[in-house]
């Protein structure tokens, strides 16, 4: 089986520098939290982009056989093209939060250590480190603990503030959270029962086409879909992810969410890739195109910024999920339509999750300089704070796919599969969602570029360097859709040939 | 010998057996909740008592012996304290008649 | 094979006690069911897997282990989640 | 019909009655009860599936903290159960959830009958390394160095449910300490019990803990045992509640994950890189992270029992 | 003889199991409580039987991890119990 690679032990440090800061924030506490995380961004950037450099060099997935013990009996981790992309979109996105966040969760003067900044910075630190567990994780129970750390670690974010409103939201997150894990971890177990193993390279060459795996398939699909908040399970998003604060709402909103997602990926792109049921795939699909619809209606409708981003989560997370019927049954070439699906797929994956936590973040310094988020009461705003206002405009650019942003990219390549496969419904489904996004995009721009007469009244003012943190990050999505094709093939390259290479016996 | 200890293995495990069968009967069909505390604290001592006295002679050597002994006694312990805690719940809480 | 079937039964009374109580607190007793199903499922696995001079595969029952510590570790926060909403929503911060 | 068929039979049945008790009984507080006592069906349940480590695992924690945390929030909430009655799905939700619960069930009875024979097993190689692991539980050079990854992951999830738990007390409260003991309660019983049980359980942690290196045992266990006496102290109020920004609490909650993360790093040093051991050297190196994570254990376990803080540092 | 015992503790269990009727009779919460101590002795005699009659001593540990136990449930429902708190005595 496959021994370590070189630069394996990356992977070990991607997971466990985010851990030992943990360890490290908690006992130190106070305001040494902050300094902990502050002195890790970098480590754990660089770590991100060395990864990310061999996974290219090599062409090959680096991994890493923990304490030796190769599976079935150990643990493999893994990092092909997807992972090595989600890894630095990751990092550039904590980054970016970290950035932002260090004014509003700053040690107080007097105090030893107040409540929510050492929550928030352990937090923001153990979330990094569950999502890189989840984008590396080569064995299926061991991405069960990483997806329930993340979700430990995600959810107190939600109810930071301790309003009644804000504890309901994070209670009804908890319980959907948990109630999917379970539905995993009983996958899991039968998958276990059927074949002996759970890294996922093995199980690549040893699942058949039987009731077993049928089952574990659905089970453990459920349960990721419910924590995705995929329609018609999306209930607990939007009340979660608005009512935290900006930092966490992008966090949760940017990248937790994408956590589950790539486990269904993983689960049906590299567990099961051959076996991918077309019916299932069509399911997952509609699902998506519900989400994408009923989500930007539900956003356009909202009158409240911090929800319209919220119900704009629901309808991209739907994009993610056209995946599944335009990019399976494919072990092909990677320029076919399959695999320009998959690559628009996953860049619509890294482009959410940065053009969606610059917009929170932008509507957090909305909200902080207003003292509200009320969108009528948006007149004028583009005057007081054009950097933020800009950012949001072009993390919207994103979010509808116009040119020559990161989500335009991924649409165009979503679309030009939905077309060439013959499947033109989904390409409808991808043009009406980007003019609904552009209706709740304007929405929030219009009053904020129509000059108010008055100026309006500030209750706060926002430093630059956080409005510009937020500009980087949008610009970020942007600078998505210029980065030429080349990786993209990369990207689509390395998954399959990870996945092609280890079913092989 | 061997005859010897099953018979009393058999005796006093079917005894204990029966206390606990007591023990049951009464919190069942005793009319008020002090009755029925104290056919549990018989059955708690002298059921799980009898059936350690009969396990004992196959116990896993003195090491064995001494961990069934010292089973029974936590069980004895905390029972003991355990049912005058629930009593004077009860008689607090006005629960009896 | 009797324990798998009293697994499944627990899943299924476990995922109808999440959908149907409306206090949380009983959503939280029926989600640890519904694990316990789970990890009895998982244990009758184990017993089948039987070798080695083992009577049980220790695999699956150390991954028991695990769940167990995690589901507990989950009630725990719930729980304490329950708390403090029912708390608030009384209005006395006690 | 063998007797063991027929104790099997007798569990089973009783599982289902109090699992069904649990989901129907109208009392919140009889539900709790019945959990606690499924928590002692399990646990003989696991003996009988001869996972005796499983079973005392579910013995420590089900019969321990779980019943502790449970019990306390099913009394403190007994207000709020009418409340929530009126809450209750309609009946079109009741028979979906029925309809959709009984063909999870049925699907997965199904492939419990007709699971595939031989089942797969990796009994054979986890016992092939025992021997140089020095190990005698299988389960323990599973969870210790097969799959070190998922104990150490395992313990980071706990130090976040207790941050998590923590993050819900009210700002002012922050670096308190929770509320555990509302003073001598009953003149005196629960206080007796808190100075004559501790001493025990602790020995008896310890023993757990150390024979789990070559019986079932081990520091989970362990550590569930010592913090149900701990727990038990704190309610009898012989023990004050610590102050969660106390350097000791720290400490004590971060060394254990702290001594397994830097002895697997040092496994750098050695061939098999991270969270592998020395050659001879696993059985101690085992034993120490073991030892290591029963002190933590204790402390995150009856942490997370005692609540988030209660009372400002100040006091 | 292990047939014996392992029937032994089949019948403690069935007839502890009769007690938990009293779990869901009630009609006090104390009732529940002395239910569920009588199956914790109930339990402990089984595992201890099912020790010897099949060869498994851990077992053993088993039984005596839920004796130090029993009593911690029933800690936990006296320390929370609905009546008697320290106020409502002073009060009357």
């Amino acid at each position: 089986m496959s021994a370590a690679t070189p630069g394996g032990f990356l992977l070990v440090l991607a997971i466990m520098l985010p851990m030992a800061g943990v360890l490290l924030a908690l006992l130190l506490g106070g305001r040494h939290a902050e300094r902990v995380v502050m002195a890790l961004l970098p480590v754990s950037g660089l770590i991100a982009v060395a990864i990310a450099v061999v996974v290219w060099r090599t062409g090959a997935p680096v991994a890493y056989v923990m304490g030796g013990w190769a599976p079935p009996l150990g643990v493999v981790f893994r990092a092909d093209g997807l992972s090595a992309a989600m890894l630095l979109t990751t990092a550039v996105v904590v980054c970016a939060i970290a950035l932002f966040a260090r004014p509003v969760f700053a040690a107080m003067e007097g105090v030893a250590e107040a409540r929510a900044p050492l929550v928030f910075w352990v937090l923001l630190i153990a979330v990094w480190g569950a999502l890189n567990a989840i984008w590396l994780g080569g064995d299926l129970f061991t991405l069960y603990v990483a997806l329930e750390l993340l979700t430990f670690g995600a959810m107190p974010l939600v109810c930071l503030d301790g309003q009644a409103e804000t504890l309901r939201a994070a209670l009804r997150y908890l319980l959907f959270a948990l109630l999917g894990s379970a539905l995993y971890l009983l996958g899991v177990v039968l998958l276990y029962g059927a074949y002996g193993t759970l890294d996922i390279g093995l199980l690549a060459g040893r699942v058949r086409d039987e009731p077993a795996l049928w089952i574990a398939a659905a089970l453990m699909t459920a349960g990721l879909i419910a924590k995705t908040a995929l329609f018609p399970l999306h209930l607990w998003l939007p009340p979660a992810h608005a009512g935290a604060p900006a930092a966490a709402s992008a966090l949760l909103s940017g990248l937790v969410v994408k956590g589950s997602f790539f486990l269904i990926v993983r689960l049906w792109f590299n567990v099961m890739p051959a076996l991918a049921n077309p019916w299932a795939a069509q399911m997952l699909g509609v699902l998506g195109a519900a989400a994408i619809i009923f989500g930007s209606v539900l956003a356009l409708r909202q009158a409240r910024l911090k929800l319209l981003v919220a119900y704009s989560t629901v309808a991209q997370i739907g994009y993610l999920f056209l995946l599944f019927p335009l990019a399976s049954n494919a072990i092909g070439p990677a320029l076919s339509w399959n695999g320009i699906a998959w690559t628009g797929g996953v860049i619509q994956a890294m482009s959410h999750a940065v053009a969606k936590a610059a917009m929170f973040m932008a509507a957090g310094l909305i909200g902080e300089a207003l003292g509200h988020d009320r969108i009528a009461g948006f007149g004028g705003l583009g005057r007081v704070l054009p950097m933020t206002v800009l950012a949001f405009g072009i993390s919207g650019m994103s979010l509808m796919g116009l040119p020559p942003s990161g989500g335009f990219m991924a649409k165009a390549m979503l679309l030009a599969a939905a077309v060439g496969e013959g499947q033109w419904w989904w390409a409808v489904v991808i043009l009406l969602g980007g003019v609904l996004a552009a209706g709740y995009v304007f929405r929030v721009l219009m009053p904020a570029l129509a000059g108010g007469e008055l100026a309006l009244p500030l209750c706060a003012t926002v430093s630059r360097r956080r409005e510009a943190v937020v500009l980087a990050l949008a610009l970020c999505a942007l600078l998505l859709g210029l980065v030429p094709v080349r990786p993209s093939e990369w990207l689509s390259q390395i998954g399959r040939v990870g996945a092609a290479q280890v079913s092989a016996p | 010998m061997t005859f010897g200890r099953d018979i009393l293995t058999i005796l006093a495990v079917t005894a204990g057996v029966f206390f606990f069968f007591a023990g049951t009967v009464g919190l069942l069909r005793f009319p008020d909740p002090l009755c029925r505390l104290h056919a549990l604290t018989k059955a708690d001592n002298l059921g799980l008592g009898l059936i350690v006295l009969g396990l004992l002679p196959w116990a896993d050597g003195v090491w064995g012996g001494v961990k069934l002994v010292g089973i029974w006694l936590l069980a004895q312990l905390s029972g003991a304290i355990v049912t005058q805690m629930i009593a004077r719940a009860v008689r607090h809480g006005g629960e009896a008649p | 094979m009797l324990f798998g079937l009293v697994g499944a039964a627990l899943v299924g009374l476990g995922l109808f006690g999440v959908v149907v109580h409306p206090h949380p607190l009983r959503k939280i007793l029926a989600f640890n069911l519904l694990g316990g199903g789970v990890f009895l499922l998982f244990g009758v696995i184990a017993r089948r897997g039987a070798a080695a001079g083992l009577e049980g595969d220790p695999v699956p029952q150390a991954l028991v282990i695990t769940g167990i510590v995690v589901a507990f570790s989950a009630t725990a926060l719930a729980v304490a989640l329950v708390r403090r909403l029912f708390q608030v929503m009384d209005g006395a911060d006690r | 019909m063998s007797a063991g068929w027929v104790l099997n039979s007798v569990l089973a049945v009783l599982v289902l009655g109090v699992a069904g008790a649990i989901i129907a009984v109208r009392t919140l507080f009889a539900a709790v009860v019945g959990f606690v006592v499924l928590g002692l069906l399990l646990a003989i349940v696991w003996v009988r599936l001869a996972a005796v480590d499983v079973a005392l695992t579910e013995a420590a924690i089900g019969s321990g903290v779980t019943g502790a945390v449970l019990i306390a929030a099913a009394s403190r909430l007994r207000a709020t159960e009418k409340v929530s009655v009126a809450e209750q799905p309609g009946p079109a939700l009741r028979v979906g959830a029925g309809i959709l619960s009984a063909l999870v069930a049925a699907g997965l009875a199904a492939l419990v009958v007709f699971a595939a024979d031989p089942a797969p097993s990796l009994a054979p190689a986890a016992v092939a390394h025992l021997v140089e692991l020095g190990v005698g539980n299988p389960v323990t050079a599973v969870l210790l160095a097969y799959r070190g990854i998922d104990t150490l992951l395992e313990k980071m999830v706990l130090l976040l449910a207790l941050l998590g738990v923590w993050s819900l007390a009210p700002d002012m409260v922050w670096g308190g300490a929770p509320e555990v003991s509302a003073g001598a309660v009953d003149g005196g019983a629960l206080a007796l019990l808190g100075r004559v049980l501790p001493p025990v359980g602790i020995v008896v942690g310890v023993y757990v803990l150390w024979v789990g290196a070559t019986d079932p045992g081990g520091a989970f266990q362990g550590g569930a045992v010592i913090a149900s006496m701990w727990i038990l102290a704190l309610m009898a109020g012989l023990l004050p509640a610590p102050a969660i920004r106390a350097r000791w609490v720290r400490r004590a909650l971060v060394a254990g994950p702290a001594v397994f993360l830097a002895v697997g790093m040092a496994g750098f040093a050695w061939p098999g890189g991270f969270l592998s051991y020395p050659a001879g050297y696993a059985k101690p190196l085992i034993v120490a992270i073991e030892a290591a994570l029963t002190f933590s254990v204790v402390i995150v376990l009856g942490l997370l029992a005692a609540g988030p803080p209660h009372h400002g540092p100040g006091r | 003889m292990h047939e014996f015992l392992i029937g032994a503790a089949s019948v403690v269990m069935a007839i502890v199991a009769l007690g938990l009727l009293r779990v869901l009779r009630g009609p006090g919460d104390a009732d529940r409580m002395m239910a569920a101590q009588l199956l914790g002795s109930g339990g402990i005699a089984a595992l201890l039987l099912v020790a010897a009659g099949t060869d498994r001593p851990a077992v053993t540990d088993v039984a005596l991890v839920l004796a130090l136990l029993a009593a911690f449930a029933s800690a936990a429902f006296v320390r929370h119990a609905p009546g008697p708190r320290p106020e409502d005595i002073k009060n009357t």
